[in-house]
């Protein structure tokens, strides 16, 4: 079973050298944790930065570098900033590799909830619909089952849609799985997890070809 | 001759009358022209439509504007991080419009522009898509969305000159960049104002075409959100 | 009546204080010879430039400094570079406040045609499509008739059409009309030209009301 | 590691060849690259649909591979000032479409970034309007335009660092901005490259992530097409 910082690092190896990534709030924010040696990757963040590096040191907190989670960061040098309709530009014209983003739900379509909930105070989809909806390649992170112990993976999403057949991977604490037209395909599990939980925890369709292998992290 | 700067908020804010639609940069807390919220307080004009990408925290940004329920109406798309915004929602006492961030840039962007609708993918297949007209292009869908038609934009930035040209400084460019020019009147509050010829004609970002009235802030606080921090080993 | 100079010296009197205004190639551009003292105008160039000054001092040419016609220019103190698709934002959001150019005809509902002639190679609209689609104050310079003696102020266009009911003002070497409703207005004479040489060379609609006045240069 | 970086524009158009799309950037002669230009000369590409402003001078700019026969279709805005140009055109071995000036712009811009269509006013009652579909919008006409869907992009800037960031200079920036990410593979060929790290992050014109390929031009002769100057009295 992965902890957060595991499912982190599972969804790093998809990282490829060259690549554009846009990393959500939560577990994915630390992916960039995880970034494998010898590969360059930068980091995006929609509100206007491209070569993101890590929060600064204490008391050089600038008010003016924020990320799109508002908290303070700083660039690495051959960064830019640029305005919000540009970093949409970014995004919408599929010059960024990779999206990981959490999420409350995925459909076996590939279907994604992840900003509201009914009766709930709803905040907002921020930048979440035009990335699920641009973006050649999502990942999602998240848990496997909700707190009430429900599976996230589902045949058909009960919450109000983010974006639709988008989702390309998921990485949860039990498993790495692939969205296909079939269905969630199970193409590992997480160190000491077996098949037979991943899946009880799935309610989707699942698909199993021949022995799993199990992460190498 | 004529002049676009401005002595300070107050002036510059003139004609800034109830139920008006006004656009707000920032995000966040980040690049907000807060001379220019704190004098529309002041002011109290009310039943404002505002269009900006979020709401401010409970004492800070817009959430000045929503404490003294001045905010009839709130387009934007993020508003957490603000319990009076939550509590005026529930109770009905707030309209608000949520936007996909992208979407809301563009519709900025294309108020600026001249251009009065456009196609964009962003939230095809979902609530947001309800009653709008889609089409497929090169094998994908997309929702039309429209410019926006509001009487002011306000916007914040770090150095201006006389002629209204503006730089933004880091990360504070965000959605000043695109609302500068997308209200009827766009006023601009700058850190600080310096005379035409003063800044580099290659790295001006906004073109004082595009702002009619400019000053310079009286102070900024420039609150932050979330100060995350790493230790020095 | 007028010669080039004059057209120019008539319509630089439209001139306002605080303007932003784009002059087209030949008659127009001498628009910026003649502004008035004691007020501020801002020349764009549709290329790129804002705060256009005159032609540079031999030796002293810049490739990369030019206008809209390809002509070494200069930039004023408190002037500004921008992309193309900038530029027509500026045009097509409205934010310049007049534009002045040429054509080979005008309908008396204001209907311009200036890019185009039938059997003859066709150079292209370059930006005069978005300048007339855009502009909320269009002054037309040209002259009253062609070189076949034939009037340029027609009921309708013959020629390929640059923009529809946008024309608002027009300065010939006869005349200064305004283009109404009801047809072209004539609102003042050229030194020494009479109402009734106008009324010869003016094929559209032409409203005489009153006494017209001579211009004052 | 990987690297965007290429030794000259021999290697930089690798994977460029015959009948495809390519969008260039500049306005007149002013911000031409001319490098990548040079090279597709010599590399006898044939059959090209080339999509720039212009179409050059008879022997600089696209007017090179004019005369040898490149193009197989100009897409323009102005095409005039090229003899070689109008034979060709006039003897129908030359494909033209003109587009408003503006609506050029503007789908190059919509290609870099993800926009399919937009509506705009330019040529709206002209010949242009013919086949596409108009909408009124606040109480004015508008068409809707397209984006374009091209193989390659060339951009030329003033400087550019080793991650693709691009600074224009003066009125070089023109189309080179808005077409910088419009085609599947963007180049940019650059009079200085600089390292990473080397340009202020506020004044870079075109982010690097828009740019695939980088390189610094062998040489620039920047023609001026109209040299107009004033004596000194």
């Amino acid at each position: 079973m992965l902890d957060k910082n595991g499912i982190a690092k599972r969804i790093s190896k998809e990282l490829k050298d060259g690549y554009y990534v846009n990393l959500g709030i939560g577990i994915p924010t630390l992916v960039a944790n995880y970034v494998p040696e010898g590969i360059q990757v930068t980091f995006q963040s929609e509100n206007g930065l491209l070569g993101m590096g890590p929060f600064p040191f204490e008391g050089e907190e600038d008010a003016d570098v924020i990320n799109a989670g508002k908290q303070t960061v700083t660039m690495l040098p051959g960064g830019v900033y640029f305005d919000s309709a540009t970093s949409f530009a970014m995004i919408r014209g599929e010059h960024v590799d990779l999206t990981v983003l959490g999420a409350m739900e995925v459909s076996e379509t590939g279907d994604i909830a992840n900003w509201k909930i009914p009766g709930k105070m709803v905040k907002g989809m921020g930048g979440a619909m035009d990335l699920v909806a641009s973006a050649k390649n999502i990942i999602v992170a998240m848990q496997h089952v909700n707190k009430a112990g429900e599976s996230k993976l589902l045949p058909k999403c009960t919450l109000p849609l983010t974006g639709i057949g988008c989702v390309k991977k998921i990485v949860t604490e039990l498993a790495y799985l692939e969205v296909t037209k079939d269905g969630f395909k199970l193409l590992e599990r997480a160190p000491g997890v077996s098949t037979e939980q991943i899946k009880n925890a799935t309610l989707g369709k699942l698909i199993i070809d021949g022995e799993i292998p199990e992460m190498q992290l | 001759m004529s002049s676009k700067i401005f002595k300070n908020a107050a002036e510059a804010l003139q004609g800034i009358t109830d139920d008006m639609t006004i656009i707000f940069g920032g995000f966040g807390l980040c690049g907000l022209p807060e001379n220019c919220i704190a004098e529309i307080v002041k002011k109290e004009i009310k039943g404002l439509t505002c269009i900006s990408n979020n709401a401010g925290v409970d004492d800070f940004g817009l959430g000045l504007l929503l404490k003294k329920r001045q905010i009839k109406k709130m387009i934007a798309s993020y508003v957490g991080e603000n319990a009076e915004f939550e509590r005026q929602l529930l109770h009905g006492e707030l309209e608000v419009e949520l936007i996909p961030q992208g979407t809301l840039a563009e519709r900025c962007r294309a108020s600026t522009a001249g251009i009065p609708a456009f196609f964009t993918p962003a939230g095809y297949g979902t609530e947001v898509a309800e009653g709008k007209e889609t089409r497929e292009f090169n094998g994908k869908m997309y929702l039309l969305e429209q410019r926006f038609y509001a009487d002011f934009s306000i916007v914040k930035a770090w150095k201006g000159d006389t002629n209204g040209n503006l730089i933004y400084r880091a990360a504070t460019r965000n959605f000043n960049l695109p609302m500068a020019g997308a209200g009827k009147i766009t006023i601009a509050e700058v850190e600080e104002l310096v005379p035409a010829g003063e800044l580099d004609p290659d790295q001006i970002h906004t073109p004082g075409i595009f702002v009619k009235r400019i000053f310079q802030g009286e102070k900024y606080e420039k609150r932050i959100e979330k100060v995350t921090v790493r230790s020095r080993e």
